[in-house]
């Protein structure tokens, strides 16, 4: 099909992509009821929706990775092509998927022409490279295309996928949860992109879990609950509490707004107190003090440290120089379990890498640190620890069949849960939490910060490692930093605008 | 959210453990019916002289088994074992044994024998853990190579001969009888009873669990993951010395050959009982149900007089079966 | 020329003479080594560093082909794999480097002497001597070797023929065991739960089956003198000092010693023999044996005597010069 | 942007290749260092008949590794290809042999056998295939047991006896002379250039490590990976029954035994080369240099004439050492 054709299809107001009456069934778990969507050529359009409301198969089912069970796919308002006929598929709609498809142990040339590094014959990997490199600067990607995928950072990643994504002559891409492991800047860069791409006539269809970011690049608004369509609407004619409602089936307020909360008095004691904190190579000379009962924010750029900070006091890693006090002991660097031990609580990054042990039940995940209290002489006795299990279940709201389903079963929300069970499961006095509310839908996300604030309430005091604002609305101050340092600690007040120009390190007069 | 989180569509909402129970149990079937097939084949097998046999000539599977499993459990792997059960009494036995004997001329006192053997054991698993976990080498690798070591060293030092000339302490445990059942029987049965109780019940064991499963999750909840496998690894190396023992025990000799070949069955019995390779899954008795399949299989095609020529193929092709079988039963049909 | 740097022990002057053991980790031919540099010295045989192929036929080949390269002028070996050392002996025979073979007769090519014992003589001895302590009836237990050893199978065949000629009323029940001394006793166990009758044993190799067999028989309170009626009698093959010494104490009742000295002094003796160019001929030897004309060469019929109780101390059987 | 692309902190921004190529000669210092340690330990060593020598009898070997190599940068697994170097000459031959020489009774004309043997190796990399792909059960234990079950089949066809009766047909490749050169040389060292050029400059070649480095990914560009993965097994079984006609031709004989234990070796040679045991790394070249390091120390220590009581725990640590080296240099030090 030439693009000729499809203008001509789009002038007669066919959409570019659409879905119809689609269905599909995972074993007993449906995960598409008759659910349809209509992508306007040259539009935004957002899809949104809870965690497992079946946004990613409705993903690969346009892009031909899936069968549907039922239901049809068209292009331009011609059908899609055949399943196997993957070039055709690549012709019509690019893809980057909420699961890296770069492959870490080539090059990020042979990356972009991965199965067509050549016609027939041998590989001019030579021109290949060229070829790649004249690709990567038609988009403005500053990577080099001889380097290994593998050790692109994350957003680098992306920009390869984009590039290849569109490489392919589509003008229909897909990004399901671009933003969800970019910083602040990558994010702004991302939407510059996007939106030079869409004057230039592109369609996208963009998936998220940040309901501000449909609002800043979308012009349209899909929402899908329980694998079926609820609505498509001009983003301009929904409000945010409606699009919220929509998603969650329930009226009502659902956002965390910043609580107010009671000044955290000067006498209250210090839980965590962080020294001249050194580790080379990731930040350097860093101080700061976390009271009982403060909520205290810290934010940074994906290259500023602050991970690695809260690797540190969590004991993940073992500082070159410096200090860690906890509720007034100084736990020995380096070792997890003397941080928890001295009072500590931590939530740790990726709840898919380090939170969670998907084969074992909710019980176990929640009650791993404190396993030891659960019975005399390192017994696990199983009614108890059942017993602590079903409190946080329903102290933290979570939605399980029970302690012994497997957390691999849980929604991300719902996971996300218990991996803030188990931070808080030996009642720590100090919190660390780094990005508690990644990739999770605005219903759990309010929960979660609900529980971090009840946290506070009761006496802990809490370090809020995240990027994102809404997590940090509630905080006493917030501190922000730039390539290894502490550079600002700004109280409750700021404005967004503030903060972010803080975070990209500029100076504020 | 979407839908109640029965994804799998396999187990009824509710009742999510009595399926996970029913996995472990999901050998129970085949062991009853190699029971009624041994049965009508020959009356003989179940004497209760034939079915001690059978769980005697198992025993030191079991323990490599046992060894395995949990090793597998920790996500780790452990190929060097089956060398560490000749290795170990051979060593030990030399040490002890006059030189006229093949021994090597240190001649310890006998009673040590047992001790140096469990401690050479513990020291294999040390060393590969060391490599492991120190300096980050692939649990493969490691112990490939640890096998062709630890057998080269068997054969190093009793100069490839078999040991005959063994002390009473050694061959004990491997040719005792105690209230009627082969001490040997006894011993593997109470250290599955002990490792299903410790892998089930207490902290330590769970924390195998989580390691296999996941590693970096297990290291943030507190768990001394480094410390946990490398103790695994030691255990594992004390089991198969122990195996040795009693391998040495029950044909009175170590051949220079002692276990070589046996970590395929190992494998597969552990993975027929359900473990997982990828860590993180399966129990202990399932792994022991695993081992009792194999011996049962291998008594019966004895019994059976299977002709010399075809008994390997038929051995293969039942293994090979139960493999698959194993792996199609055991939920996700996926690698 | 042994000036061409070969290494090794060059004990005596003369043409290099390479020899390869087959196997480590047996008895019987970990004897066999400790016997080569003793007749060496002896015969002032200019011996190279003795090689091993572990029981695998291409060490072997690659063995010999880097003594071939360092200058042997013959060559013992002792191929377990009589069939895959045919394109061997013939590469050597085109170099004309003259071949010993021990224990084993290649199927195909050219060797200048085989030094064997007579494997089905082994086989027969074994029957003859439990048919007639079993009075011709009963059941016997055979464990063999691996079926793909030659010599394993020479023993079983002429074994199992002996019995159904001479002893027609007695069942052997044959178990294949791979050489593994724990197979064979895992299956003495269950054809004992199965039949408790069993009479007799027959081993093919007492190094690995000797210990095992005893061990099961000692826990199953079977380990009687030969005037209880619930004796077993046994009769086992290669004649260690392991079997002797349960000869004298009765456990077991037989054994036919493999002549591991006489392998290694008539091994080195041919092979410098040849590499001197003195010739052979078929017929009766000065040292009690037989050289016999197989086709593709000569072959020496060691004697292989059977050791019973009545003979057990004679000091001329090998096991019992060993370690003394 | 974030951050500069120079995670890992050992590599300069642009140069990235160099450093991946230099990688892959890793070993030929290794080499050169063996080269010069052979020479001063007996002249023999660089006389062209040794060479030629260690060189062919590394023919088999490498055609194995060749197999295992791309198996495993396909991100699979094939142990039973130690099992099809022995079947599948086995297989061919008693088809053709008369009975009487322990054939089947088919006799089947002679010119037949290569072909039925390629094609045996054929059909058992494509039944693996079925397995792994069609049931998805884990390579590994596919494999394992099929390990077990063709080592069974050859015994049970052969009798366990040894095929001396070979037709000349196939035992031509084995012994023949081409150039002054063995023919099994030649043969594997094209197969190693064909391999080297199809996986470094073809686009199906390149699929392959696409699919071991994730195969989701790969699928989603288009590559047909269940296709691919069947195609490498069955070029695996392919390779290793060639092998076996090459053994087979050098030794004379089918030996029942043939190819028993090798399956360490290989592995060993291959992660030796730099191949990684995770997929999608790896290059045949470094392959090939795994296979001629562990040819040319059995040959030193041949020549040297170390004991041979402890050759095997000599070789074993030069192994596990080597092992630990190539891991070491890999770069990443991680599991
Ligand atoms: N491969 C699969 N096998 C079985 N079930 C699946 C599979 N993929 C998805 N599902 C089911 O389909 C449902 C929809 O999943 P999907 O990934 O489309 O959700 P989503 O809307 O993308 O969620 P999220 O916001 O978390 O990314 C899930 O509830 C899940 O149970
Ligand atoms: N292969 C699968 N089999 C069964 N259920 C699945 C499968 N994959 C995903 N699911 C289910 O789909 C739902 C959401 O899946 P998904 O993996 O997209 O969530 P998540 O990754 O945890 O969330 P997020 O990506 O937003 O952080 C969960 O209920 C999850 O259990
Ligand atoms: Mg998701
Ligand atoms: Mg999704």
């Amino acid at each position: 099909m030439t693009s000729q054709e499809q203008n001509a299809g789009s002038a007669a107001g066919i959409p570019a992509a659409e879905a119809r009456d689609v269905s599909k069934r995972y074993g007993a778990t449906v995960a598409l009821h008759s659910a349809g969507i209509a992508v306007r050529t040259g539009e935004t359009h957002a899809l949104v929706g809870r965690n497992g409301a079946g946004k990613s198969t409705l993903v690969s089912i346009l892009t031909g990775l899936q069968r549907p069970d039922g239901g049809e796919i068209r292009f331009d308002g011609a059908p899609a092509p055949a399943l196997a006929d993957r070039d055709a598929w690549r012709q019509r709609v690019a893809c980057v998927y909420q699961k890296s498809t770069i492959i870490p142990t080539l090059t990020v040339a042979e990356n972009l022409f991965l199965n067509r590094q050549s016609g027939r014959g041998l590989i001019d990997w030579r021109g290949l490279r060229r070829r790649a490199a004249d690709l990567l600067a038609g988009y403005g990607v500053d990577v080099d295309p001889a380097a290994l995928a593998g050790s692109l950072t994350v957003e680098q990643r992306q920009l390869v996928e984009i590039a290849r994504a569109l490489s392919f002559g589509a003008r229909f891409i897909i990004l399901d949860e671009p933003t969800a492991q970019l910083d602040a800047a990558a994010i702004d860069r991302l939407f510059d992109r996007m939106r030079e791409l869409q004057s230039t006539g592109v369609t996208f269809l963009f998936i998220s879990h940040h309901l501000q970011e449909v609002y800043e690049v979308c012009q349209r608004v899909t929402v899908l609950r329980d694998a079926r369509h609820i609505l498509t609407e001009p983003v301009e004619a929904l409000s945010r509490d409606e699009l919220v409602a929509a998603m969650t089936g329930e009226t009502g307020r659902a956002l965390a707004e910043g609580v107010a909360r009671p000044p955290v008095p000067a006498t209250a004691p210090v839980v965590l107190d962080v020294r001249g904190l050194r580790l080379a190579g990731y930040y350097d000379g860093v101080d700061l003090t976390v009271r009982a009962g403060e909520l205290v924010g810290l934010i940074g750029s994906g290259s500023s440290g602050k991970v690695a900070l809260a690797e540190t006091i969590a004991g993940l890693r073992r500082a070159d120089a410096g200090t860690v006090t906890i509720a007034g002991s100084n736990p020995k660097p380096g070792q997890v379990p003397a941080a928890i031990a001295a009072g500590l609580g931590y939530l740790p990054q990726d709840r898919h890498r380090e939170g969670l042990v998907p084969l074992l039940s909710v019980a176990e995940n929640a009650t791993m640190p404190i396993a030891g209290r659960l019975g005399p002489a390192g017994i696990i006795a199983p009614a108890r620890q059942q017993a602590t299990a079903e409190r946080m279940i329903r102290t933290y709201d979570i939605k399980t069949d029970g302690p012994r389903q497997p957390v691999s079963d849980l929604s991300g929300g719902n996971a996300q849960k218990v991996v803030l069970a188990r931070a808080l499961a030996n009642d720590p006095k100090a919190l660390v939490m780094v990005s508690p509310t990644a990739g999770v839908d605005v219903r759990s996300k309010a929960s979660l910060l609900g529980a971090v604030n009840e946290a506070a309430a009761g006496g802990a005091g809490v370090l809020v490692v995240s990027d994102e604002l809404d997590d940090l609305r509630s905080c006493d101050r917030v501190l922000v930093m730039f390539h290894g340092e502490v550079i600002r600690d700004m109280p409750r007040g700021w404005t967004d605008a503030d903060l972010v120009s803080a975070v990209e390190g500029v100076e504020q007069p | 959210m979407a839908k109640p989180p029965t994804s799998g569509g396999t187990r009824p909402g509710g009742g999510r453990l009595p399926l996970a129970r029913l996995r472990d149990f999901a050998l129970v079937p085949a062991i009853l019916l190699l029971v009624v097939v041994g049965a009508l084949i020959d009356p003989v097998f179940l004497s209760s002289a034939n079915i001690t046999n059978v769980l005697q000539q198992q025993t030191e599977l079991a323990l490599l088994v046992l060894a395995e499993a949990i090793i597998l459990i920790a996500g780790k792997f452990d190929l060097s074992l089956e060398s560490t059960i000749g290795l170990a009494p051979a060593l030990a036995v030399a040490l002890v044994i006059p030189a006229a004997s093949n021994g090597l001329g240190t001649e310890l006192p006998a009673g040590l024998a047992i001790v140096l053997c469990l401690l050479t054991g513990l020291a294999i698993g040390a060393f590969n853990g060391l490599l492991i976990l120190r300096f980050k080498l692939s649990a493969f690798i490691v112990t490939l190579g640890m096998l062709i070591v630890l057998r080269g060293l068997q054969i190093g030092i009793t100069g490839g001969q078999n040991l005959f000339d063994i002390p009473p302490s050694v061959l004990y445990l491997g040719s005792a009888v105690w209230l009627g059942v082969p001490a040997s029987i006894w011993i593997s049965g109470t250290l599955f009873v002990v490792g299903i109780v410790a892998l089930g019940y207490f902290r330590h064991g769970r924390s195998v669990y989580a390691i296999g499963g996941n590693t970096d999750a297990a290291r943030a909840a507190g768990i001394r993951t480094d410390r946990v496998v490398w103790v695994v690894l030691m255990i594992g190396g004390l089991l198969a010395a122990l195996a040795g023992l009693l391998m040495t025990g029950r044909l009175g000799s170590v051949a220079a050959a002692q276990g070589d070949g046996m970590i395929f069955t190992v494998f597969a019995a552990a993975v027929i009982g359900g473990i997982s390779l990828d860590g993180g899954k399966g129990t202990l008795f399932g792994a022991l149900c695993g081992v009792i399949v194999l011996g049962l299989i291998n008594n019966i095609l004895t019994l059976a007089g299977v002709s010399a020529q075809w008994i390997q193929a038929i051995y293969g092709a039942i293994i090979l079966v139960a493999l698959i079988l194993a792996r199609l039963t055991s939920g996700k049909a996926q690698d | 020329d042994s000036s061409s740097g070969g290494s090794g022990n060059q004990a005596g002057s003369g043409p290099q003479i390479g020899i390869d053991l087959p196997r480590a980790d047996s008895d019987f031919w970990n004897s066999y080594a400790k016997y080569v540099p003793q007749f060496a010295d002896e015969y002032d045989v200019n011996l190279m560093s003795p090689t091993n192929s572990q029981n695998d036929v291409s060490k072997l080949v690659a063995n010999v082909q880097a003594m071939v390269s360092q200058g042997a002028k013959a060559v013992v070996m002792a191929p377990q794999d009589t069939g895959a050392i045919a394109s061997t002996l013939g590469t050597l025979e085109s170099r004309k480097i003259p071949v010993v073979s021990v224990d084993t007769r290649p199927d195909k090519g050219k060797v200048f002497m085989v030094v064997r014992a007579d494997n089905r003589a082994y086989g027969q001895k074994a029957c003859e001597f439990l048919g007639e302590k079993l009075g011709g009836k009963g059941k016997v237990i055979e464990f063999q070797g691996s079926l793909s050893s030659i010599n394993g199978r020479d023993r079983s065949e002429a074994f199992a023929e002996c019995m159904k000629t001479k002893f027609p009323e007695i069942t052997i029940f044959e178990e294949p065991t791979e050489w593994e001394g724990a197979k064979a006793a895992a299956a003495l166990q269950t054809r004992l739960a199965q039949h408790p009758d069993i009479k007799g044993v027959y081993m093919q190799a007492g190094g690995v089956f000797l210990a095992p067999t005893l061990q099961v028989l000692r826990s199953k309170n079977l380990l009687v003198p030969p005037t209880d009626p619930k004796h077993i009698f046994i009769v086992s093959n290669d004649g260690i000092p392991q079997e002797f010494e349960a000869i004298r104490k009765g456990e077991i009742d037989a054994t036919v010693s493999q002549p591991a000295d006489l392998y290694a002094k008539w091994a080195l003796y041919y092979a410098k023999a040849a590499a001197e160019g003195k010739t052979f001929q078929a017929g009766p030897t000065d040292h009690d044996s037989t050289i016999i004309d197989i086709g593709n060469g000569l072959e020496d019929q060691l004697a292989a005597p059977l050791v019973t109780k009545e003979n057990v101390d004679d000091p001329a059987l090998w096991g019992n010069q060993i370690g003394k």
